[in-house]
């Protein structure tokens, strides 16, 4: 465990080596629930980003505060207010968004990402390095987002934030834009970014 | 208006948890388990990776481990020396010098030095070749499709023309590789010096049948144990090598012996 | 007081940080309730309101009343009706020009879809003798098939149609009255939004007939 | 009548039709990570569903007596910093995501201790699932349907009842551990196949997952058509009633507002 990461290692390890979802199966809940369109996963993400930062933000701040037995009540506690000041400014500001994402906003508190960065890195880090940190994850979470959300959107309605990109002769594959096509797409994904991965350490296949 | 509003939310805030960190607070003296304080602070060292490093379920089982039946406390490979020394402090022990804790195959028969291969079409996974008599001459050798590389989460072992290689640098010791052998030839083994002699061969037949599938299998000649006593000791038709006791000053006759031996199954192993 | 001190150190004292931030963020998501609570209000009914001209007079009429910047005052008014003891809510909108004489009405009503619940507006005209109009707010069809309720020209058939016979979901036109073609492949949601389109109408035409203005007032 | 037919549907629903795991996404954590073996999976989904059950009385109870406006607790103390009508209008359900996960960590933790001391041997066996089940999306989930249940629902009729809360919560328990356990035989039969190595581990759990999610899809619309069946088609005898509720109130209110601006 490096003692003493400094804030710009742990911005580049969230981005890519440590991609939440795709190294870390991290927040596989959102990632799947959302991605059926390129906006609301683009919206999600920076709910998301938002929520982390300052969750880290406070967890950091108040760190030697707190008592081991109580840790997670706190840390949810944290996430939980900022995840309903999200939801209520979406929901003033963005209001079509809101309905779209609809449930998934709340379940940003569950998100495995924010509980698990809080644990690791804000409640053992000082404030600078658990925000770069969280803003790496959240880069990273973005990321795998939008990746998923593409495949799916392009394959699903045959083109991108409404721009047609596929012929129009290509039936859509309403699959994709359904539960089953999420987890799917999201397996072929992660396999592939294994096989990329083993490939440039030179595994055996 | 609002302000009444604030007031009720944070009362009732308030209100909520003061019920439940109290309800919380009985009950954690009420329903308190007497644990051995030492094992929450030996938890708190450990890294809590549950890696099984120390040859142990997890963490929380080493803990109990070195806090009740007093375990080595250097076993921790993710931690390491500074994890050895803090638990040392907590149970008064005296550390020790961390020994790393490593893996060996024994079996040392390259492709080539294996004889009476048979073309095996079945699934190319250990556990399942392991079940076909005569995918190989030997019975006790290593199959070679990589069940332990699978295994292994550090890259640290790798089949090399289809025997398993141990890769010293990356290996932290977390036995994942000797779960996975279903010929159970990896042990783990203590490394008192970078460099120790083993036996690499694990077949326990006479010599004549060991000859007949393999090139470098231990034929049970015993001559390792004639020249170097204290190092290899016989085990049947096997000879064993005493990684314990071996030091550096033993070199000599561990040297003598891997020159005598007519199959050439012995050699040092260990980080260069 | 020295045990009360103990009691407070044992029990709620190790919590005391677990209290503070209770009352710290209770207190701070109160106040963003009290500055936001207002603006999300407006948008929930906005977007309501913002559907009825439209579909009681259609787009086109809209644009043009927007132009004259005139328009419709909207009366909502709920109405419950019991029927076998089951008790449907229907909001029912009314809307009038600036003179004052009724535009139309229109309700608002929800039902069981084929996944979810489907919420839509049915616009009518004065004394709801004709449809003029179909709104569907909220519907989580499946994408792909049921969710093609939500397109003009599948609610189009609706506008235009008399309110006497309730409307009939067919698959191939059989040259009836009032018929309305299915979605391919999405006959349970196509059957849901008529169904619902013929219990608002069949409810609430009489009610319309008690609301009307006997006759237009003044400018209001 | 009327009631026993919400409660099959609800319960149909939330178990096998609208699956938390394979429609709704919650609980996949654990999906991919404790689907081993089966007798683990099962002790976690058992687990999920006793703290689901638990979540959700303890949600509906505050839900309603504290959160809503008008809730019995909030205008009872408000009555006395102001008039007894105004503070039926104080609404704390912004208050509800914190009061959720609140009471759902407080009781994960308590149920722990309360294992931990009573029940050794079940704790050695699934005491571990008890921490991760906190961070559980499935039982916030549950959660959250119930309050979108009895929040801002303009039909008084439709407001849930403690009843069909615990049914969603008890039956959304049993389907998960459905999924879980489906999944973790496919598993078990999954360690000895083949599987190409980059898709060893979680990226082939999902595929299965998908296919699973897929035959499950097949349980789409059996609800809409039961509920068909079982509802009795009411006839044309109408009995009309206009009483002018806090909705409409609102309305003219902001409509009023909205013209004259």
């Amino acid at each position: 465990m490096p003692d003493q990461p400094t804030a710009s290692e742990r911005f580049l390890q969230g981005i890519l080596p440590e991609n939440p979802v795709y190294r870390q199966l991290l927040g596989l809940c959102p990632t799947l629930a959302v991605t059926n369109g390129m906006q609301p996963a683009i919206t999600m993400a920076v709910s998301v980003a938002f929520v982390l930062v300052c969750a880290n933000l406070v967890i950091s701040l108040i760190r030697n505060l707190l008592k081991p037995h109580l840790r997670i009540v706190i840390f949810t506690l944290t996430i939980a207010t900022f995840v309903t000041i999200a939801d209520k400014v979406l929901a003033a500001y963005l209001y079509q968004m809101s309905k779209t994402l609809g449930p998934y906003i709340p379940l940003i508190i569950v998100n495995c990402i924010i509980i698990c960065r809080c644990e690791v890195c804000a409640s053992k880090q000082s404030p600078f390095i658990a925000v770069s940190d969280a803003l790496g994850q959240s880069i990273g979470f973005g990321l795998a987002l939008s990746s998923i959300a593409a495949v799916r959107e392009i394959l699903g309605t045959g083109g991108l934030f409404g721009v047609q990109l596929l012929p129009a002769a290509w039936p859509d594959w309403v699959i994709m834009v359904l539960p089953p096509g999420a987890f799917i797409t999201l397996g072929l994904l992660l396999g592939f970014v294994n096989w990329l991965s083993m490939r440039k350490k030179g595994g055996r296949i | 208006m609002i302000e009444i509003t604030i007031g009720i939310a944070a009362g009732t805030m308030l209100g909520m948890a003061v019920i439940m960190s109290y309800i919380l607070g009985w009950a954690n003296k009420k329903f308190r388990v007497e644990v051995d304080p030492r094992v929450e602070s030996v938890l708190e060292i450990l890294p809590g990776a549950n890696c099984g490093g120390c040859s142990y379920l997890g963490c929380s089982e080493y803990a109990v481990a070195v806090a009740t039946d007093n375990a080595p406390v250097n076993r921790c490979p993710v931690g390491g020396e500074s994890c050895a020394l803090a638990i040392a402090k907590i149970m008064g022990v005296e550390a020790g010098a961390i020994i790393p804790h490593r893996a060996i195959v024994h079996c040392g028969a390259k492709k080539e030095d294996r004889l009476g291969r048979t073309e095996y079409r079945g699934e190319h996974l250990c556990a399942a070749a392991t079940l076909v008599a005569g995918v190989q001459g030997c019975t006790f050798g290593c199959l070679g499709f990589g069940d332990c590389v699978d295994s292994c989460k550090y890259d640290a072992i790798h089949v090399i023309d289809g025997l398993a290689v141990v890769d010293y640098d990356n290996c932290i010791g977390c036995g994942a590789c000797v779960k996975a052998c279903p010929r159970a030839i990896i042990t783990m083994t203590d490394f008192h010096e970078p460099q120790i002699p083993t036996v690499k061969c694990s077949n326990r037949d006479k010599g004549k049948d060991v000859t007949s599938v393999c090139n470098r299998g231990c034929i049970g000649c015993r001559i390792c144990a004639k020249t170097a006593p204290d190092l290899f000791v016989m085990n049947g038709n096997i000879a064993v090598a005493n990684h314990e006791e071996y030091r550096e000053e033993m070199g000599a006759s561990a040297l003598e012996a891997i020159e005598k031996c007519p199959k050439d199954c012995i050699g040092y192993i260990g980080m260069n | 007081m020295p045990d009360m001190k103990s009691i407070f150190e044992t029990n709620l004292g190790q919590a005391w940080l677990v209290l503070l931030l209770a009352i710290i963020f209770g207190s701070s998501l109160a106040g963003v309730q009290a500055a936001l609570g207002p603006r999300i209000e407006e948008n929930k009914l906005r977007e309501t309101l913002e559907k009825v001209p439209v579909v009681i007079l259609g787009q086109t009429a809209v644009d043009e009343l927007q132009a004259k910047e005139q328009t419709l005052t909207i009366l909502p008014n709920t109405v419950s009706v019991t029927r076998q003891g089951v008790t449907k809510f229907y909001t029912l909108y009314r809307a009038d020009f600036a003179d004052g004489t009724t535009a139309g009405w229109v309700a608002k009503t929800s039902g069981q879809g084929y996944a979810d619940r489907i919420e839509l507006l049915v616009g009518m005209d004065q004394n709801a003798e004709k449809v003029t109009g179909l709104f569907i707010l909220d519907q989580k069809e499946t994408p792909g098939l049921g969710n093609k309720i939500v397109e003009d020209a599948w609610r189009d058939q609706y506008s235009g149609k008399s309110t006497a016979t309730p409307f009939t979901v067919v698959k191939l036109p059989r040259g009836g009255e009032n018929e309305i073609d299915a979605i391919s492949g999405a006959t349970i949601s196509s059957d849901a939004v008529t169904n619902l389109v013929n219990q608002a109408v069949s409810d609430l035409k009489p009610r319309v007939a008690e609301l009307k203005t006997p006759e237009p007032k003044g400018v209001n | 009548m009327n009631y026993l037919v919400d409660i099959i549907l609800i319960a149909l629903s939330a178990a096998v039709i609208n699956n938390f795991v394979l429609y709704y996404f919650v609980g996949i954590c654990p999906f991919i990570g404790v689907s081993r073996r089966v007798d683990m999976a099962f002790g976690m989904g058992c687990a999920v569903t006793f703290v689901i059950s638990i979540a959700a009385f303890l949600s509906w109870t505050i839900t309603t007596m504290v959160l809503i406006p008008g809730a019995p607790l909030s205008s009872f103390i408000g009555g006395f910093f102001m008039s007894k009508e105004a503070a039926a209008t104080i609404d704390l359900t912004v208050l509800s995501y914190i009061v959720y996960i609140f009471s759902i960590s407080s009781s994960v933790q308590f149920v722990e201790m309360y294992v931990r001391k009573f029940f050794p041997a079940l704790y050695k066996s699934f005491g571990v699932f008890l921490p991760l089940i906190t961070t559980n999306c499935a039982i916030l989930f549950a959660c959250l349907t119930i309050m979108s249940n009895v929040v801002g629902v303009e039909n008084p009729a439709d407001v849930w009842d403690l009843g069909k809360s615990l049914i969603l919560a008890l039956f959304g328990g049993i389907g998960f551990t459905i999924a879980i356990v489906i999944m973790s035989g496919i598993r078990e039969d999954l360690d000895i196949c083949d599987v190409p190595k980059p898709f060893k581990g979680a990226a082939i759990t999902l595929v299965i997952g998908g296919i699973l999610a897929l035959a499950f899809m097949g349980f789409t619309g059996v609800d809409s058509g039961l509920r068909k069946a079982m509802t009795r088609v009411p006839e044309t005898a109408i009995v009309v009633s206009t009483q002018p509720s806090a909705h409409t109130a609102m309305i003219d209110e902001f409509i009023r507002g909205d013209m004259n601006k």
